[in-house]
């Protein structure tokens, strides 16, 4: 090590990802691949591993790392817990570890993600700024017991609580899923004749389908920053459409990656905890070509900007690895 | 005779594979009895039409777990096989009408491809169904993942979205295509030669090669249909969520078999019915549409859940077995 | 013609065919002989297409039959009826006679009741009562037996191999099958015929071939060879006679049956004493299953009574039945009785496991290694070791070990539904010791059999059943072959025995 | 003499149950050899071991599922049975090494009542085992969001910690403990009274069932097995990842049932052993590992692992019928 340092020194890098089977994570991956070659060309060397959704084979994948000796460990894991004791093995060997998406809770862990309580809370706020804080709507929820879910819940329902004439009037579990969405609120909808807002913590665009194919009206919807989402929020706006667009930006790969160097050239943040910006865009805000693309598929996350975060800019062909 | 008739019918009526359509569809009812007490427009028949139409998607995916199940087997790479077609559809059609044809042959192509190497590994390799088919669904995944590079692109057609969300009248057309299938599997099943083998291969395999069918053939047949199903339900699919999505086909795994397993087919092969499986898909797709509109915990929802589907089982449950 | 040439066979170890030249004639039957294992059925599979031998050729008509494909054979118009039955339970008897090339309407679909109508026919044409549209699992053993042969000499095939295709017919249903190889020599077929019963090959067959141990040692006229010299080439040794003779029971009543109601029974009420052989006799499928079945638990009743050595005895299942100490060797020795992929060893100790098992619910495997050698021993088995799997053995073999796992049990009532079904001369003899030694002991034993010469020989008494009830009961000088045949069809007409 | 014991001893081991484990230990040993050859560190013994642990978690979770499926059944229940089990037992505890016993028994107690009431479904009430255990899969699911209020609290007891983490000497405490397990659940099944029976409900229910053999407990105590084997795999698990966390247990049903399957155990009962699970086990884990350290594009990875467990079976699968 001390022979390399004379040198400019080349930190290695290793993104650990598990599961790659989804949009989300297939963006997050190229992103962070950008930033290291757009903005930390010879001074990172970063490995990408993806080890699928077994915790064990992350926690080998892990092991491997630490006995290659790398500086830096990028987390997004299979698992909120599981993962504790083979990060801590690693911060244990000098490693730095950088955990984003899914908070693991090894304390030793540099912690990067959304703050899933406020995310609820800007949903529901606007939700009841919307309906002027009256009406019914449901809620589409996401995986049962996971903590984002619990977490949105509980930031969209503190807010209600301040508006007693809102009523959930149903619940459903869309699994932040599209199909899965629209197939649930399919299932509702014709309990309930007359619905004022529908708060979606994700699969806002299948949503959007279930109503057309009920031919329903539109309502206040929330929504997160699938590309599909967008651009149905534009072409229906002059349909009742009202909605917000709120991002879990996958680029908090390359957020965690600009931690790592950051600590390892000396400049540790001020709290082990990181809560980023959420990317927050009403109809008005959007802008073709800038943040909605109609050229591109509805499945894409168009959140590529955290606010304020102090990352350089990345594109969203950067995010589909082109 | 028309005595000798009517003891012959209840004599068939009293068999597991017709007693248990008949049971889950007394069960679909309540149902939507009940689902009717708990909201007023649940039972109207728009509503029941609708569901139907969501029942569609799982009833077709369930098709040819059904035809595999038959003969003693299974198939674990539909999920992936639907998730690929889907992919290659919208990859190749990119939402334009003048491609669908090219869309089709590509998607189904693929999907046919994917059967025909599960059979041909279960029937010739003798490999364990389980085995074969998880890996093929890896193998899926991989191929899917790179042909898309991680983003499936494009969306589906016009005709397709049609095929899955329009309407004949009051009535879903994927709820006509999806009964046309249904005639036209059972038909198969029950009334050519083809499907006469398919119960002999899955009741007695040495039995059958003894009366000269050619097993092999029949089970590459079986999990060849099971693909291209596959391949079926992803296109479909892609018309109803307009766009085609990584991981969209893992929903279908777990509730096609139990669809098929309720309706009574048997997991040992030889046994059962597409009827079976359709009423099966049907009574699942409603009874996730009452548990939705019950505002309740999700975690009483999840247990009223596991005791109805365990509770449908054991009404025709103790038929199920051959007497002593 | 159909000529079979040094043909050679080997599974493993075991030389199952060596160096056979056989050749069989149009408009003739030629009957296989040989004890349990000698290698007939695998003869006759070659000779069916079915596998491959060795070594050697089989040829039709002056062409080469290459095998390992039934469907071909098929084609080539050879019909096989194999020692196990080739029907599919689960498909309805139509289905099962048409599988292969069923009536079809345009775009193949099967002609459903073209297809019933073309069985009903085939069924009326052979004289078997059956349902084309009944499932063939819910039929008698007997019945499902006479459909498979149906079913190969309704293509009017070229060679017809029927192995033990009478193993489950009684003494009406041969007189049928008899009517049957007529028509089929007379047409010119060519005709191979295995059985253990010498009656048969005498009344059938115009040439025997004698195999043992793999070897074709004699082929001859039946008119030239005596039923004796025939044994003696078969196993090697001479016989005394075939049938021990019949010692008196005892007196004291050891089960009493009482006005017994079922699904298949009706009003049967009998005895058996201490040491008494009670013959069961009837055609196929007349209830006699179900009251052996009834006994050990295994067929639920709807009232009637039963005392065991005077008191009164309810089974509610097999293990209570055998708590009792009751054994049941059951007929269908593949479906119920005999774990094909397990050892020998692990066969013969399932049903004394109790007795077997040590501390902590350990087995003691070299005691059961050690009972199985003994039986292995006892019986004859040809086997290489206690721990060749069950289903490696030749049909009369896995019968042998079958009927000894239940007397390993010690029982003291035993009911044997069909016992000697497969078994070969030699085998016979030593199971009629045994049932007589069983006897000899005081146990009592009901047997159930389609052979009616075993059931005058060996029982004391015989009771005829017709349709659920009993119909007749024979014994001293009433009891005969021709009477168990006459009170068999007594009250309900068999059709093929009118022909 | 020994010409025969050596003959008899082949003649065994072409057997499928002693084979299919023979088989995979060949190949698990090239996927060693393969990882060494990638990176200097994977064939080290330490970090064989390592894997070996990793293994076991799976290794134990599938005691059950091979026990099951010797009888022809299967058990989908295992995923929310060990979440279950270590969502209660961190509840319980608190992580206070005092109150072990007590959560040790709430936890397997309630994970022995959930396999009980699975085997009392399939063995009495004649419930098709899937949806039987898809059905208690459910209800667990339901009822342990309720006892966590969606939110597990509490950690793994330093004991139990020290249990799934800790070393003697060298060597993985996991890995000892799952040896032993492992010694006695062979015993069990081929030398005890219950293991035969186990087998020849397996094989043949009728056969069994005239044999005297009790069917229906035997099936009850197979499923009861299932379940407190997944109660174990719950609690070590929790010492492993030091909390409880909710689908902690749905990463382990398909791996478990891929490894008893690859294994050699026949999915229709009667087959098999837990040996050739326990390699199973470790195969799938070191399989994953070797793959982590390949580094190739997306999607490749999924390709070469489909393809290396059908080729495993391939290996063996040509035996697994019988012949004619
Ligand atoms: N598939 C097989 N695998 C191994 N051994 C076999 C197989 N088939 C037959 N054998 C063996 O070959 C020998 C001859 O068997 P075969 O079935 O031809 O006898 P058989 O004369 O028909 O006897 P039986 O009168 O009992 O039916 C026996 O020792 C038997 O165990
Ligand atoms: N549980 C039952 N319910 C209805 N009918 C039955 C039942 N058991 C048997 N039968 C019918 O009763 C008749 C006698 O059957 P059983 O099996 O006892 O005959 P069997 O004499 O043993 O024939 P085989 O010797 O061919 O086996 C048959 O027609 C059969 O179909
Ligand atoms: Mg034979
Ligand atoms: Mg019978």
């Amino acid at each position: 090590v001390s022979a390399e340092s004379a040198a400019a020194k080349t930190y290695h890098i290793a993104l650990s990802n598990s599961y790659i089977g989804n949009q989300w994570r297939v963006q997050m991956v190229n992103l962070t691949k950008a930033y290291a070659k757009k903005y930390y060309s010879g001074q990172v060397r970063l490995t990408v591993v993806n080890s699928g959704t077994d915790v064990q084979a992350q926690i080998a994948a892990i092991d491997d790392m630490i006995s290659q000796r790398v500086d830096a460990i990028l987390v997004d894991p299979a698992s909120e817990s599981a993962l504790n004791p083979v990060l801590e093995e690693a911060t244990k060997r000098g490693i730095i570890v950088v955990d984003f998406d899914h908070a693991v809770t090894a304390p030793s862990a540099y912690k990067v993600g959304v703050d899933f309580v406020k995310f609820g809370a800007i949903m529901g706020q606007w939700m009841a700024d919307a309906l002027k804080g009256k009406g019914d709507i449901i809620m589409n929820r996401g995986v049962p017991g996971f903590e984002g879910d619990k977490a949105e819940y509980k930031g969209a329902t503190d807010v209600f609580a301040k508006y007693p004439d809102i009523h959930i009037v149903a619940e459903v579990y869309g699994k932040w899923d599209d199909s899965v969405s629209q197939a649930e609120i399919m299932k509702v909808l014709p309990a309930h004749p007359k619905i004022d807002g529908i708060l979606n913590q994700a699969g806002d665009f299948g949503v959007v389908q279930a109503l057309l194919n009920l031919h329903r009206p539109f309502v206040p919807m929330t929504g997160e920053a699938s590309n599909g989402w967008r651009l149905a929020m534009l072409q229906y706006k002059n349909q009742g459409l009202s909605g917000i667009s709120v991002g879990d930006p996958p680029t908090l790969g390359a957020y965690a990656l600009k931690v790592a160097v950051d600590v390892l050239e000396g400049h540790p943040p001020a709290s082990k905890d990181i809560s980023v910006g959420i990317p927050t865009l009403t109809t008005d805000q959007l802008k073709v070509g800038v943040n909605v693309f109609p050229n591109l598929p509805p499945t894409v996350y168009d959140d590529i900007d955290i606010p304020n975060s102090g990352l350089k800019p990345l594109t969203i062909q950067d995010s589909l690895g082109k | 005779m028309s005595g000798a008739t009517l003891s012959g019918v209840l004599h068939r009526i009293s068999r597991p594979t017709v007693l248990a359509p008949l049971t889950i569809l007394c069960c679909l009812v309540v149902l939507v009895v009940v689902g009717g007490i708990l909201a007023a427009g649940f039972a109207a028949p728009t509503n029941l039409l609708t569901l139907l139409s969501l029942s569609a998607f799982l009833g077709i995916a369930a098709i040819g777990e059904t035809i595999v199940m038959l003969t003693g087997g299974i198939d674990l790479s539909i999920a992936w096989t639907i998730t690929g077609a889907s992919i290659v559809f919208t990859g190749v059609t990119q939402g334009d009408e003048r491609r669908l044809w090219l869309g089709l042959a590509a998607a189904l192509g693929m999907a046919l491809a994917a059967g025909l190497v599960n059979g041909i590994g279960v029937a010739k390799l003798r490999i364990s169904p389980i085995i074969m088919t998880l890996g093929m669904n890896n193998v899926m995944e991989g191929l899917t993942m790179i042909y898309s590079q991680g983003t499936p692109s494009g969306t589906a057609t016009e005709s397709i979205r049609t095929l899955a969300t329009g309407r004949v009248g009051p009535l879903p057309i994927i709820v006509l295509v999806w009964i046309g299938l249904a005639v036209l599997v059972s038909l198969g099943l029950h009334g050519t030669r083809g499907g006469r083998y398919l119960y002999s291969v899955g009741e007695n395999p040495t039995v059958s090669h003894l009366s000269g069918v050619d097993n092999d053939f029949v089970l590459i047949i079986a999990y060849a249909f099971c693909g291209l199903g596959a391949g079926i339900t992803g296109i479909l699919f892609t018309g109803f969520s307009t766009m085609s999505f990584l991981g969209m086909g893992d929903q279908f795994v777990l509730p096609a078999i139990a669809a098929v397993v309720l309706g009574g087919t048997s997991i040992f092969g030889g046994s059962g019915s597409y009827a079976g499986t359709f009423v099966g898909a049907a009574f699942l797709t409603v009874l996730t549409a009452v548990l939705a509109i019950v505002n309740i915990a999700v975690g009483y929802r999840s247990i009223i859940y596991g005791f109805v589907i365990i509770a449908a089982m054991l009404l025709y449950g103790l038929y199920s077995r051959t007497p002593e | 013609m159909l000529v079979l040439q040094n043909i050679d066979k080997s599974f493993g170890a075991t030389r199952a065919v060596q160096d056979v030249t056989l050749d069989a004639a149009p408009g003739s039957v030629l009957g296989l002989v040989g004890e349990n294992g000698a290698g007939k059925s695998t003869l006759m599979k070659i000779a069916g297409g079915i596998i491959r031998p060795d070594r050697g050729s089989v040829s039709l008509d002056g062409a080469a039959v290459s095998g390992r494909d039934a469907r071909g054979m098929i084609s080539r118009g050879i019909a096989s009826v194999f020692q196990e039955l080739t029907l599919v339970r689960n498909l309805t008897v139509a289905e099962n006679m048409g599988i292969l090339s069923p009536p079809t309407r345009i775009w193949g679909s099967i002609d459903r009741t073209g297809l019933e109508d073309e069985c009903r026919l085939a069924l009326e044409r052979y004289h078997v009562s059956a349902r084309p549209e009944s499932q063939v699992g819910d039929l008698p053993l007997g019945l499902q037996q006479m459909l498979e042969i149906v079913r190969a000499v309704r293509r009017r095939p070229r060679v017809l191999l029927l192995d033990e295709a009478t193993a489950a017919l009684g003494a009406a249903e041969v007189a049928w099958l008899s009517h049957i190889l007529a028509e089929e020599r007379a047409r010119g077929a060519i005709i191979l015929f295995i059985s253990h019963r010498w009656d048969e090959i005498l009344a059938f067959c115009q040439r025997v071939a004698i195999m043992r141990n793999g070897h074709l040692v004699e082929v001859s006229a039946v008119e030239e060879i005596s039923h004796d010299q025939a044994v003696e080439q078969m196993t090697g040794r001479r016989f005394g006679a075939t049938f021990p003779p019949k010692r008196p029971a005892r007196i004291e009543p050891l089960l009493e049956v009482e006005t017994l109601e079922s699904a298949a029974l009706h009003d049967v009420t009998f005895r058996v004493a201490e040491g008494e052989i009670l013959g069961i006799g009837g055609l196929v499928g007349q209830g006699q299953d179900a009251l052996l079945r009834s006994l050990f638990g295994a067929h639920r009743l709807r009232h009637g009574t039963i005392r065991l050595s005077g008191r009164s005895y309810r089974p509610r299942s097999p293990r209570d039945a055998i708590r009792h100490r009751i054994a049941y060797v059951p007929q269908e020795r593949k479906a119920e009785g005999l774990l094909l992929h397990k050892s020998l060893a692990i066969n013969l100790s399932l049903a004394i496991l109790q007795k077997l098992t040590g501390l902590g619910g350990l087995i003691q495997r070299r005691k059961e290694r050690a009972i199985a050698r003994e039986a292995i021993d006892l019986l004859k088995i040809r086997a290489s070791s206690e721990a060749d799997l069950v289903g490696s053995l030749s049909g009369g073999n896995q019968q042998k070990i079958l009927l000894q796992k239940w007397l390993l049990t010690e029982p003291s009532l035993v009911l044997l539904n069909d016992v000697t079904r497969g078994v070969d001369i030699g085998t016979k003899i030593q199971i009629y010791e045994i049932i007589a030694d069983l006897a000899a002991k005081g146990i009592g034993v009901i047997l159930y059999s389609t052979d009616a010469h075993e059931l005058v020989e060996l029982a004391h008494r015989v009771l005829v059943m017709v349709d659920g009830r009993l119909s007749a009961e024979l014994m001293g000088k009433n009891l005969s072959a021709e009477a168990i045949v006459h009170a068999s069809l007594g009250t309900k007409a068999f059709d093929a025995a009118m022909v």
